[in-house]
């Protein structure tokens, strides 16, 4: 057991039990599945993903490049859980990913034999013949890292939209100074760190500050802020447009049946980013064993987790930083050899120390064994030295991701060996590690000063005084150290993609020198990390082959998300029934109830069809669009758009509007209309009321309504500003009811109304407005079907009992739906707007070209309507399409052909119950001109023959809406 | 995520907007086809600071001027439509 | 048939600390040509656009054209102690644009709806054909809170 | 050197040292024959197919940043010619066609899986409208096929099947010869074969302006000076306005940012690429493991090749509402590519309002599928001055005359 007899923020009074790989383990709470992997001594946790060579853990935070881990705990599953970032839960089964039988020994590491063979981008260079295809299924196979269960996660997914005076990102403690100064100004402060507890790294390194041991004042300040919001185990995942930041938060306390994973939209009106930084790995032949890890992970894993990854270590490191890491190793009964690379390394009491000394190989299969150590210039004096722990320490990057996401600038800084942020982004504050090595003094005095700057573009004054710290001794400054000079160029950059020096080298080699070529050829800095251990050492590597400076070759681009972000988190509770809003017609209970099949039209649910006991939709759109013809008919328009639209100049700007003429149009009638784009393009069709000298109603179609409404407000607002002239949308208050058939008006005559309805009052395109029922309201002779057709429309609170009572007025009412509309409307040729018509569609297509001969006025897409193309003669022409065998139904997108060549297709077809066959309607090249032809159809593959005719295959004359 | 300023309701979020083109003055209907093609169909398309229409559609539903930097995406200036632009 | 039936009210959600009230808000009117402060709430008269008011419950108001739409909208109001966390959950509107007096018109939860600020809660109008499913998302919501 | 398993074998003895430049980084000369400005997809084809196509040219390919670094490499990677009119269907197969044998024609593995592509349809309208589609399709002699429910699902058992989802599938349309490709191996594989042709790719050279005598394109300045050329073809997606009005001329182009996300790597579970209208989504498996996906265009004019969330969470929505199973997968990148969009969704090809000066833009969404059609007409354009007759539909006049070509109308989607 490596576990510490004391120390530690773990809880030791709370063992919790795990299985790994099939064992029994157990940590205590307060670990991560990392810090109780290497409790338990596991060394090997994963394979890479190229080699699959023996990965252990490295980090211990979002660093973590190696342990990815498959996690299961009830309802959750993470096939790419990251080991250092999951914090332990009693009953975690938690298991290798990517390797077989298992991680300990893997039949794949055999590949690593022929590494030689396969350097990077080796795949562009072969699999060539007979094809990529033939190789594919294998290499798939071998690639991925966990296994995604196929069946559906069920939790719920929450998500915040805030605001805040200054979001402080980072709670170490330049990000604690700096929240505490701008809390104490009276701000709205946001302090968000991925930790759950505040101090960041302080726990770790410890200090004094204002007199108290450093987390204890981290803990007390963050206490003492008024009015912040604190959010713990939240990392900040991207910063986007105007100060926008997304945040994921996992938290303790979701609500059964809701996930951990909550995703915050943050806007902010200031920003302090005091992210930190992540150390760098040393780069060195054979860096890759388990059991080589960050010596800053190390000293959080012997500080906060009380483990001790290793009894004889040795310390590999070119920077100061390193030290701290000896003193705990020491401290905790550790022999610690020191290999700094720097030739002047200040000698530290009780630490056997090297200077001007490097790896330069090692030794262990499942866990270093060994490493040889050399003096750095000439590589003699080597050194092999037993070690069962290798802490490496190769410098420090700064964490400029959130900086440089938005907009900021870096610049190479020799001095520090990093890329430091140059300009920020106005509005931002930067401080602590994230500007650079600093030491615990300087990140509370930036943190404090970033504090201040934020409350003061804010126009306020901060109340407390900076922190104090004792000063401590200057840090000697980096050795920077990028590779080991030696022939043996397997020295690893990116552990998890298995990129090497050797792979650097063949990209600069091949002129793949762009750092954004060397990434995507190598996939260097392309894994679940990122990059974050890997990018700087191979664009430093990269410079060193090209013969470029460092801060030439520059950096790939900053993307979010920091860390991977569930999807799920991410959609949030946009899923299922909630995915997206559907509208609901006033009467939809008592359609449900009379065996309706509802369906969504145009972001509405509508009635289909009814259906009687036992009926096939088929058959009841059949008997429906019969008895409609035959007798009465009971259909629920309510969804059909109604916009009042009033005011001295309606009449003119309507008339610019539409594409009918309107102006003309008599109160109390109807007209219907087609409304254009300014491309000509049949945008709407619908019906126009006139109510009153300066009153219209439009019914544009149900999907159409808010478009139409938009576009009435645009063209208003931005071209006729001057038009006294104004929209009412009033769609949802209003339920509309179609009672249509021969005996519709008997039906209508036993309406207790004001409303006289004779034909003479109330003749076909007439409206009336009244009271019906008792209740306020309209009747509308206007007809979709063909037949005679009345709408009668009341204050949508009373629609579902006009619904019923219509229904209970006669015993021969047929209830028909959406389906059956669209087989009368068919019977009759009447266009279906986006099933009939598409893009392309102008009005002189569909026979409608009265208005451009006679109207005076300009009217939207005129001008279109002249073009050359909109005048050639082989436009496609809506007509109707009669099959030749009247008992075959061509399907509905079936296309004309001639002499192989589509020359249209069939928009609607379906059989007709009236004519007692098949009937269709079409767009066909010169349609009217092929009148009485007979044309090929095809359809997959299969031809039938139909005659091109008129559109109207019923009552042309339209008799049958009087009669 | 944008920030863009009603003219009439203030500061709001980005999905409560729509893009509505390229302010454009209307030629008549006696033009030739290419200016006509011209109104319909070109883009300035700066790349920078550009002078675009858009409506508050998820607010007021008012439609308004807007300069944007198309790389920064900085707001400019919002004006309602005739302002002094 | 003076009686018809009001149509049935969708009842109320009593989540932890979450309460949505449907509210019988009398009769409303669109009306246009009235100007107002832009987002305000004034005597029952809530802004909408420029020159164009929402009137709720009073005598029958005037203007250039006035549309009763009392029936096309449902009234709920959100309260409960989290009720900020339900707004924070459906949109993005900024907290000063709710102190009692101000109205706003925002997408809440994806639906475009007229919220007002009211002491303990917001008042939302919300179109009576999307009120089902804005309240299928309110129960949903409401079950976050322990 | 050839690219082969042997050469990977023999280097492999002699640690992959002996490897020469995949393509050369020279300085420019003061005057080239042809100069193709943009080092994408489409510029590196032209290059590769002028210089193969009509040998004895100087030829250069001006390449603002790093090859590849424009939409190619940003895009989602999908082949296919599935298009609705015969125009369209023509040039998209034409460059599936030349893809099916790029690999072996350039030696260079661009590692093309034609894995299929699935449309699928939600509701019977949809069905009708892909019907259209795929009847136009066949006749214009292109491989998809009408599928039911049933054959969806079995195709794609992933897929969200359960009763009361709010976009059931209902159906939809496959072509078998659609896939994916590597985008960064295409671009990488036309520059190699360009160069070894003689073609000079340079990069870090932006053009700043044109120098036009009498109406005709006489020369091209940049950073790195200036350049006499005979002629001068614009291939820049995404800037395509800019360069435009460096030459005086204005196009029917807006500049969108178009996004993409993958997933963190996992073990193979989707073997198809699905499409979906209603959602707005698209998404396959790469090679490596990651879920590559993304949807429509942030509708706003933007510059700005950078991720957003808004759109981004729209997208993530609809894809988790076709794969509930991926709502436990993580997001490892966001990106954007800047994509010009034409009015009907169609490229622009042909001859530019500048004599000697011609024009391959306005993909929009479409440009990756169809490089090596857009690099053969652009170079057809370059060598002869006159329209290939697969890109004569597709010339800039098409605007006025008002004979569009709208794919999205086509397909049923009225804008």
């Amino acid at each position: 057991m490596r576990r510490l007899a004391a120390g530690g923020a773990i809880d030791r009074t709370r063992p919790l039990g795990f299985i790994w790989e099939g064992r029994k383990l157990s940590g205590f709470a307060g670990d991560t599945i990392a810090s109780a992997l290497l409790a338990n001594g596991i060394g090997v946790i994963g394979r890479s993903f190229k080699y699959h060579r023996p990965r252990g853990v490295y980090g211990a935070w979002t660093e973590e490049p190696n342990a990815i881990v498959d996690v299961a705990l009830g309802a959750r599953h993470d096939p790419n859980a990251r080991a250092s970032l999951v914090p332990l839960e009693a009953g975690m089964v938690v298991g290798g990913v990517n390797a077989w039988p298992n991680v300990r020994r893997d039949a794949l590491g055999l590949i690593d034999l022929f590494h030689r063979f396969i350097p990077a981008g080796f795949y562009y260079k072969t699999f060539k013949s007979p094809s990529w295809g033939a190789f594919e299924t294998r290499i798939r196979a071998m690639a991925g890292l966990g296994v995604m269960r196929p069946e559906p996660d069920r939790l719920l997914y929450d998500t915040r939209h805030v605001e805040t005076d200054v979001l402080v990102v980072g709670g170490g403690a330049a990000g604690v100074a700096a929240a505490r100064a701008a809390a104490s100004a009276g701000l709205g402060v946001m302090l968000a760190d991925d930790r759950a507890a505040w101090g960041g790294v302080l726990q770790a390194e410890g200090g004094v500050i204002d007199g108290m041991e450093a987390a204890a004042w981290a803990a007390a300040a963050v206490g003492e802020m008024r009015g912040a919001t604190l959010l713990g185990r939240t990392t900040v995942f991207g910063a986007y447009d105007h100060n926008a930041f997304g945040l994921l938060e996992q938290r303790r306390d979701a609500a059964g049946g809701w996930a951990e994973e909550r995703v915050w939209l943050v806007r902010a009106r200031q920003v302090v980013l005091a992210a930190g930084a992540i150390e760098r790995p040393l780069v060195f032949p054979g860096n890759d064993r388990p059991g080589i890890m960050s010596a800053a992970a190390v000293l959080q894993y012997v500080r906060h987790y009380a483990v001790l990854p290793g009894r004889e270590v040795v310390i590999a490191t070119n920077n100061d930083t390193a030290y701290a890491t000896a003193a705990a190793l020491v401290a905790a009964g550790a022999s610690v050899t020191v290999a700094d690379a720097r030739p002047e390394a200040p000698g530290r009491d009780g630490l056997r120390v090297r200077a001007g000394c490097v790896p330069v190989g090692t030794g262990g299969r499942h866990g270093v064994k060994w490493v040889d150590l050399a003096l750095r210039d000439a590589l003699s004096n080597r050194e092999r030295v037993r070690c069962d722990l290798l802490a490496i320490s190769g410098g420090w990057s700064p964490s400029v991701h959130l900086h440089s996401q938005a907009g900021g600038t870096l610049r190479w800084d020799d001095a520090a060996a990093a890329f430091l942020p140059g300009v920020a982004r106005e509005g931002w504050h930067l401080a602590g590690a994230v500007t650079g090595p600093v030491g615990l003094g300087a990140a509370l005095g930036q943190g404090h000063a970033a504090g201040v700057a934020a409350a003061a573009a804010l126009g306020r004054v901060v109340h407390v005084a900076p922190p104090e710290t004792p000063a401590r001794a200057v840090e000697a400054p980096i050795g920077a150290m990028w590779f080991v000079d030696v022939a043996d160029r397997r020295q690893w950059i990116d552990f998890q993609n298995d990129v090497t020096l050797g792979d650097v080298a063949l990209a600069a080699r091949e002129n793949y020198a762009s750092v954004e070529h060397l990434k995507r050829y190598t996939t260097l800095g392309m894994a679940n990390d990122q990059g974050k251990t890997s990018n700087i050492n191979g664009i430093a590597a990269l410079a060193a082959m090209t013969g470029r400076a460092i801060g030439e070759v520059g950096t790939t681009t900053f993307r979010p998300p920091y860390v991977p972000v569930s999807l799920g988190a991410l959609a949030g509770m946009r899923h299922g029934r909630l995915f997206a809003p559907i509208r609901e017609v006033p009467a939809a209970a008592d359609h449900l109830a009379n065996g309706a099949v509802m369906r969504e039209y145009g972001g509405w649910r509508r009635p289909a069809a009814y259906l009687r006991i036992g009926e096939t939709v088929a058959a009841a759109i059949a008997r429906e669009a019969a008895s409609v013809r035959q007798g009465v008919g009971l259909f629920d328009g309510s969804s059909l758009g109604k916009i009042e639209v009033a005011g001295p100049d309606a009449a003119a700007f309507l008339n610019v509007m539409f594409y009918n003429e309107v102006a003309n149009l008599k109160v109390g009638r109807l007209r219907y209309c087609l409304m254009l784009r300014e491309t000509g393009v049949v945008f709407d069709d619908g019906v126009v009321a006139r109510l009153a000298a300066e009153r219209y109603l439009l019914s544009p179609s149900s999907s159409h309504t808010e478009g139409v409404l938009a576009m009435l407000r645009a063209w208003q607002q931005t071209e006729f500003p001057a038009m006294r002239v104004v929209f009412h949308d009033v769609t949802a208050a209003w339920a509309t009811f179609a009672v249509s058939g021969p005996r519709a008006g008997v039906l209508v005559g036993r309406l207790s109304s004001d409303i006289d309805i004779g034909d003479g009052a109330l003749p076909h395109m007439a409206v009336a407005e009244g009271v019906i029922e008792g209740l306020p309201g309209r009747i509308a002779r206007v007809s979709f079907t063909g037949e005679r057709g009345y709408e009668i429309s009341v204050p949508a609170r009373h629609g579902a009992a006009m619904w019923r009572h219509l229904l209970g007025l006669g015993e021969d009412v047929t209830l028909y739906g959406i389906e059956a509309l669209s087989v009368l409307r068919a019977e009759k040729g009447f266009i279906l707007i986006g099933t009939d018509t598409d893009g392309m569609t102008l009005p002189a297509d569909l026979g409608i070209t009265a208005p451009l001969r006679n109207k005076a006025v300009d009217f939207v897409g005129k001008r279109s309507l002249l073009t050359p193309d909109a005048l050639r003669a082989d436009r496609r022409q809506f007509v109707g399409v009669l099959p030749e065998d009247p008992g075959f139904v061509p399907a509905v997108g079936s296309h004309a052909m001639v002499d192989g060549r589509s020359v249209g297709w069939v928009t609607t077809s379906c059989h007709s119950p009236a004519l007692g066959r098949s009937i269709g309607l079409g767009m066909i090249e010169g349609g009217r001109g092929r009148i009485g032809e007979t044309m090929e159809i095809f359809h997959l593959g299969k031809t039938s023959r139909a005659v091109i005719g008129e559109a109207c295959h019923f009552d042309r004359a339209g008799e049958r809406l009087h009669g | 995520m944008l920030r863009l300023p009603c003219p009439y309701c203030g500061e709001r979020d980005e999905p409560e907007f729509r893009f509505a083109g390229e302010p454009a003055v209307r030629p008549g209907s006696d033009v030739g086809d290419a200016v006509w093609a011209a109104y319909l169909y070109m883009r300035s398309n700066e790349k920078g600071p550009h002078r675009e229409v858009w409506s508050h559609a998820g607010g007021c539903g008012q439609f308004f001027l807007l300069e944007r930097d198309t790389v920064s995406h900085a707001v400019l200036r919002a004006l309602r439509p005739g302002e002094a632009s | 048939m003076a009686e018809m039936a009001a149509a049935g009210l969708a009842e109320g959600i009593a989540g932890a600390g979450v309460r949505v009230t449907p509210v019988e808000a009398g009769r409303i009117w669109l009306v246009s040509g009235v100007e107002m402060p832009a987002n305000t709430v004034a005597g029952g008269q809530y802004w909408l656009a420029p020159g164009r008011v929402l009137v709720v419950g009073g005598a029958v108001p005037e203007g250039a054209l006035v549309s009763e739409v009392g029936d096309g909208f449902v009234v709920l109001d959100i309260g409960g102690a989290r009720w900020r966390e339900i707004l924070a959950m459906a949109g993005t509107l900024p907290a000063g644009a709710l102190e009692p007096g101000m109205c706003a018109q925002t997408l809440f939860a994806g639906v475009r709806m007229l919220i007002a600020g009211r002491d303990g809660g917001i008042r939302v109008f919300v179109e009576r054909p999307l009120s089902a499913w804005l309240l299928d998302w309110l129960r949903q919501a409401a079950t976050s809170f322990v | 050197m050839r690219y082969s398993a042997l050469s990977l074998v023999r280097q492999g003895l002699a640690g992959q040292t002996g490897w020469p430049q995949a393509w050369r980084s020279p300085s420019p000369r003061s005057v080239y024959d042809a100069v193709i400005v943009g080092g994408g997809g489409h510029g590196l084809a032209t290059a590769y197919y002028l210089a193969k196509n009509h040998p004895r040219r100087r030829i250069a390919v001006l390449e603002k940043g790093w090859l590849g670094g424009g939409n190619t490499g940003r895009n989602t990677t999908i082949v296919r010619s599935n298009y609705f009119f015969p125009e369209s269907a023509a040039i998209y197969d034409f460059a599936l066609r030349l893809y099916e044998g790029l690999s072996q024609d350039l030696d260079y593995n661009i590692m093309l899986s034609q894995r299929g592509i699935l449309m699928m349809g939600h509701s019977e309208h949809d069905m009708e409208l892909m019907t259209r589609s795929v009847n136009a399709m066949l006749l214009n002699g292109i491989d998809v096929e009408l599928l039911d429910a049933a054959q969806v699902r079995a195709e794609v058992p992933l897929l969200n099947f359960e009763p009361g989802a709010r976009y059931e599938i209902h159906g939809g349309f496959t072509q078998r010869r659609g896939g994916i490709a590597r985008h960064d191996a295409v671009a990488w594989g036309y520059a190699r074969a360009a160069s070894a042709l003689g073609v000079d790719i340079i990069q870090g050279c932006e053009v700043t302006g044109f120098d036009i005598v009498d109406g005709r394109v006489a020369g091209v300045r940049t950073g790195l000076g200036r350049i006499a050329a005979g002629s001068v073809g614009l291939c820049a997606a995404g800037h395509s306005g800019v360069l435009a009005g460096m030459a005086g001329f204005t196009l029917p182009i807006q500049s969108y940012a178009l996004q993409a996300m993958v997933s963190e790597p996992v073990k193979p579970v989707l073997d198809t690429v699905v499409m979906s209208a209603a959602t707005g989504m698209y998404v396959s498996q790469s090679d490596k493991g990651e879920l590559v996906f993304g949807a429509g265009l942030d509708l706003y004019p933007s510059y700005a090749q950078r991720g957003n969330l808004p759109v981004e969470r729209d997208v993530i929505a609809g894809m988790l509402e076709m794969f509930p199973a991926f709502r436990r997968l993580k997001l490892l990148r966001a990106w954007a590519g800047l994509v010009d969009v034409c009015w009907d969704y169609s490229p622009i090809i042909g001859p530019a309002p500048v004599g000697g000066m011609y024009l391959n833009c306005g993909w929009g969404t479409g440009g990756f599928k169809a490089i090596p059609a857009g690099g053969w007409m652009l170079a057809h354009l370059l060598a002869t001055g006159r329209h290939h007759p697969i890109s004569a539909p597709f010339d800039l006049g098409r605007f006025t005359s008002g004979r569009l070509i709208d794919e999205a109308a086509g397909a049923g989607i009225a804008h």
